[in-house]
């Protein structure tokens, strides 16, 4: 399955990870200092899985991502600025300050919003996917879901209706063994991939912290999805680094869990790999520093930010004022 | 102009609505080859083919939750919950995903879908199958709510629910199904929002809605009799709903009675009684009234269901109290 | 797997049989004649569903059931009297008239209600095996649930925690080809006990016209239950006679498939393995009779029946008086 | 009597009633073996061991399906929806079962469970884990809902609802878990339907329930500095709610003012206006006037949070906008 990328298209991928987590760590850093209101999931650990997966889509497919979402936007390719400016809850933000770090969305390019609600997304990608099929568009639709998510009664009200339907519709599992406090193990008794077998849909699973490996699975999943061969699962088996939340001691994990889950690092394993290449670390750090100073930029320009106008967001429930009273 | 059941002027209205547009599609529970429990969607997937026109699995959760994607998608979906009583498995997308996409993200997207759902007695269909949920969803800030109670408006609500950009529920009521009503061939658009004088009068107003509009004309007809002229307004819309006709017919009449066939405690009625003791304090020369269920599950004998729907007879009762209400009714708390 | 049932108790299972035919029977005429208010469904085709099952269960055990309810409260011993008056919509039926056929339910059997929610009963079984576990009951529970619930979310999220924690519950899916109107194959993608052992839960599919076959693998099922092993799949494939309710056309079922329906009657099956072990058909028939005699007067005291008093009903919606007002 | 924390009184009555009654059990999401996301199931598992203090998968639907089953079965059952936004997942069991077992079945069980859930927001927590939904619950024949203000009321309400035979909503709010109040060492018992008298009065009557409480408490603290008298009356219980104590404070004041964190409009504050301005008609001396959030999805960024949750100081102005009104106020339609 593997597809040898070269250089560039690495680099590129890579590029986009190291945007992830360093945006991530900024966003650690402006919790810690109390600038980012609410709650905050972080993703590092992950990256690689929404860069691979990303990678493999076109400019019309759409994502429905999850509450760790932060990897999803900025692998679809959202507004930097507007990322940050949302998490800080400014009006410049891409929501505009109304939904945060857990309702990060932009339509135009077809990330249809972090959401609150775990399993909420997975309907939300199907009638997406429906939509690329009644449209013939041509797209895509992916739903990324933790394992967490698995138990919920919806993803096999999807699974099934996608599976009916024949739906363009990618079902991406974050599988990092934690739903909260609580490990897979007591949670879900099933393995995704049995399950997805079960509906007649192919499943894999991959090494979540090998983009090229995400890349390449994705690949070849969603070129069968629209084809026209139906739904797809993939599991990939990733880690979360930090705690459920920002704040969250994580006393519920030993260390050896988490020392486990640091040892695998998807920056490590392509920069690895990048040199192996013959990338020299001398460019590697100068694209680090590219997007570090990215990052800054974007973090200040949303620090002045101005606050959301109340009476402008009060007016802005529905999209066009109906004839009478709400309320 | 014609005669037109009320089930068939929803037909009518989803078959001209896929016609003109062809992003408008359906799904729902046995709505497609067979034509739907209450044959509303009959003849349209023959007529608009099995792409636009599905039959799901029972899966209400994720019907819902899929009209959200796709009409973040591009698409129109018209959606039937088969009973009102099972919309409480589609909450979590009506509420969490359809109602809040547009303002919580800052207004990017519209979320034009219609979630069609029946609800009401009279069939004795015992307590899952006859409850009229109407009041939760008026109170979710983002959603739309209707509830015609005639061809006509069944008609024109339906048409305006589809190209309304913002999630709609329209809500049926089993019993009026089979009632008939005149449909133009080019019937009248009606927005969303405003209510109508289904008959006018000076001595009291009775605000109604979906079924409960002919109990309340009855009611009116047989207080004509007695010399009473009530006046009937037909809410059509209850989220947003048509504050200003109310006050209208109030600041007339000076009387207000409320009545719909839901549960009164809490019920779409509170808020209309709240609203408008609130705002014609002075005008009103006596307290609003409500008519509404008793507060028990709707029971399945024929018996029980006969004394818990409301009916004329309740309204006309309240109308009654209402013009009969002497100031001496003190308080015994 | 088949166990040899002697005479008596096969004559038993099919005198249990014949109740449940003949009630449905009688049910559908007083339908006809407008005697039964609201939705009628009735389960003629799947009576040794029911009673090879119920069979298996001792008088602790719970059932849920759903909307085609008559055949698992009749198995699960309901009161016969209650039962009709119930749904002629009596005071003196079960409920009081104030559930009907949807709502037929005799705590004192074990019978946790008919139900008017597809997959309604499937959480309540759940938790009924739950108490049997925590109680040390030594009780078993059964969710009986049609092929349409299959599709519902719920049944996933069941039988993963059933599987997680192993309690003492039977899955029995009544797999009658058909959800109201629409065929399986366009409901359902999956094989139940493919689904079923993806969550590590023993499947066995048998014929549900065959009350013995169905017995001998509901004993062993839920043998394996109540010793700990955890929930069982029990998938009877089995038929709908009628239509989905009573008055249904069934237009869209063509004659074949109807035909086929009924080319394997259950109580057939069962009169003839009686005949094969020597029971005269005098004798059959004279339980047969006892049944219908039986069935008849409790049809005529449930016809004599008062109608429920509102007023009682209204002062019951909760078990004791709260300090305040309702509403 | 000691202070405690109004979680950590929620832990105590939990520990408590398990202690007395071998049947009470509890399961929900992360509750067990890491205490609960908000800290308030800690130490319950290791008190009471794997078997009666459970954790559950991601399922609401069948956490609160199985409630109902495990009370069918005999026991008492306590489970926890982690944010009361996911109690949409939950309303088939909790409405369609749970609410209705006991009428439909003519009243053959009873079903002792109580759904824990926090409702409101205050921490920025966004539109989808800081709403206020008790007013649909309040609707549902069959349900009672609670939603105590401080760690005394907290105890004793849980107790009280652990031990009613019917289904009930006890709903927390987070902005309440980490304040304290004093919690006697055998805390008095309150039955589930009765206001209390948080602050006595003359002038206005305001009721509140929940976080909105302490709001009016500072509201009436500000306004008795100004000479003005309010009664706060503190519901606890909003289905059943105390029409009496209510009523009998109207009569005093002549004056009422309903407040809470949930959206206005069809909100619970409609139900209690529509019943005092119909049976007080006469006694009250103004309208009856509402204070709530505003019709819209509650938003993330601070300053808009701040602006949308209704505070002492809205509760204030509602209480001179009563004291002030005028009779001359007249309604333009
Ligand atoms: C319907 C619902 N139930 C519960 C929660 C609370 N919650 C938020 S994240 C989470 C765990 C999710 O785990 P997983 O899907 O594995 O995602 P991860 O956090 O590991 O990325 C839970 C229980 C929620 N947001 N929505
Ligand atoms: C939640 C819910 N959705 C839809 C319905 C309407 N409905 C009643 S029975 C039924 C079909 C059920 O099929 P199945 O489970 O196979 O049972 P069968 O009727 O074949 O015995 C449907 C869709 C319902 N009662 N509840
Ligand atoms: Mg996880
Ligand atoms: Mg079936």
């Amino acid at each position: 399955m593997r597809i040898e990328l070269n250089q560039q298209e690495l680099l590129s991928l890579y590029e986009t990870m190291v945007l992830i987590r360093r945006s991530e760590e900024r966003l650690s850093r402006l919790f810690g200092d109390g600038e980012v209101p609410g709650f905050l999931h972080l993703s590092i650990g992950k990256e690689a899985v929404p860069v691979g997966i990303c990678a493999a889509l076109q400019a019309g497919d759409s994502v429905a991502s999850t509450h760790r979402g932060h990897g999803h936007a900025l692998a679809k390719g959202v507004d930097l600025r507007g990322f940050f400016a949302e998490i800080l809850g400014r009006e410049e933000g891409l929501c505009r300050g109304r939904g945060g770090s857990i309702h990060v969305a932009d339509l135009r390019v077809g990330m249809l919003g972090a959401n609150g609600i775990v399993g909420g997304g997975l309907p939300l990608a199907l009638g997406s996917a429906l939509a690329h099929q009644v449209r013939r568009s041509g797209g895509v639709a992916v739903a990324f879901f933790g394992d967490g998510a698995m138990s919920e009664g919806v993803l096999h009200e999807c699974l099934n209706l996608a599976a009916l339907w024949k739906l363009p519709l990618l079902f991406a599992c974050e599988n990092n063994g934690w739903s909260e406090f609580s490990p897979l193990m007591r949670q879900f008794a099933a393995q995704l991939c049995a399950l997805g077998n079960a509906f007649g849909i192919p499943a894999v699973q991959v090494d979540g912290s090998d983009v090229e490996a995400v890349r390449a699975a994705a690949n070849a999943m969603i070129a069968s999805a629209r084809g026209g061969a139906g739904p797809q699962i993939l599991e990939c088996r990733t880690f979360r680094w930090h705690g459920h939340y920002e704040g969250d001691p994580q006393k519920y994990r030993d260390a050896g869990d988490l020392a486990d889950a640091r040892s695998r690092d998807s920056l490590l394993v392509s920069s690895a790999r990048l040199e192996a290449m013959g990338v020299t670390t001398e460019r590697i750090r100068t694209l680090e520093r590219a997007v570090e100073a990215r990052i800054e930029a974007a973090v200040a320009a949303a620090r002045l930010g101005r606050a959301p106008d109340y009476a402008a967001a009060a007016a802005d429930v529905y999209t066009r004022a109906a004839g009478g009273t709400h309320g | 102009m014609a005669e037109t059941r009320y089930g068939m002027a929803i037909n009518r209205a989803l078959a001209d609505a896929m016609q003109a547009d062809s992003s408008v599609i359906l799904f729902g529970e046995d709505i497609a080859a067979a034509g739907g429990p209450f044959a509303v969607t009959r003849g349209l997937q023959a007529k608009f083919g099995p792409e636009r026109v599905r039959d799901t699995p029972i899966s209400e959760a994720t019907i819902a939750g899929a009209a959200v994607g796709a009409a973040l998608g591009g698409l129109k979906p018209v959606v039937e919950i088969m009973f009102m009583d099972f919309i409480t498995l589609a909450m979590d997308a009506l509420v969490n995903q359809a109602a809040k996409a547009h303002f919580m993200f800052g207004g990017q997207c519209s979320v034009p879908m219609v979630v069609r759902t029946p609800h009401g007695g009279g069939l004795n269909a015992g307590p899952q199958h006859s409850q009229c949920l109407e009041a939760w969803l008026a109170h979710v800030p983002g959603l739309k709510v209707v509830v015609p109670s005639n061809p006509t408006d069944a008609y024109a609500l339906l048409r305006a629910a589809i190209e309304d950009p913002d999630p709609v529920v329209f809500v049926e009521n089993k019993a009026l199904y089979s009632t008939k009503g005149e449909l133009a061939d080019v019937p009248q658009p009606v927005a969303i929002g405003r209510a109508s004088i289904a008959r006018s009068g000076s001595d009291a107003t009775i605000v109604v809605y979906g079924a409960s509009v002919a109990a309340a004309l009855n009611a009116a007809a047989a207080l004509a009799a007695e010399g009473i002229a009530a006046e009937v307004i037909d809410l059509r819309s209850i989220q947003p709903w048509d504050e200003r006709a109310v006050l209208a017919s109030v600041a007339k009449t000076r009387r207000l009675i409320v009545a719909h066939e839901a549960v009164t405690a809490f019920g779409v009625g509170a808020e209309i009684a709240a609203r408008v003791s609130e705002l014609a304090f002075v005008e009103l020369a006596a307290p609003v009234l409500r008519v509404g269920a008793d507060f028990m599950p709707v029971p399945f004998a024929r018996a029980l269901e006969r004394e818990y729907l409301p009916g004329a007879a309740d309204i006309t009762a309240a109308v009654r109290r209402c013009l009969d209400w002497k100031a001496n009714a003190r308080i015994k708390p």
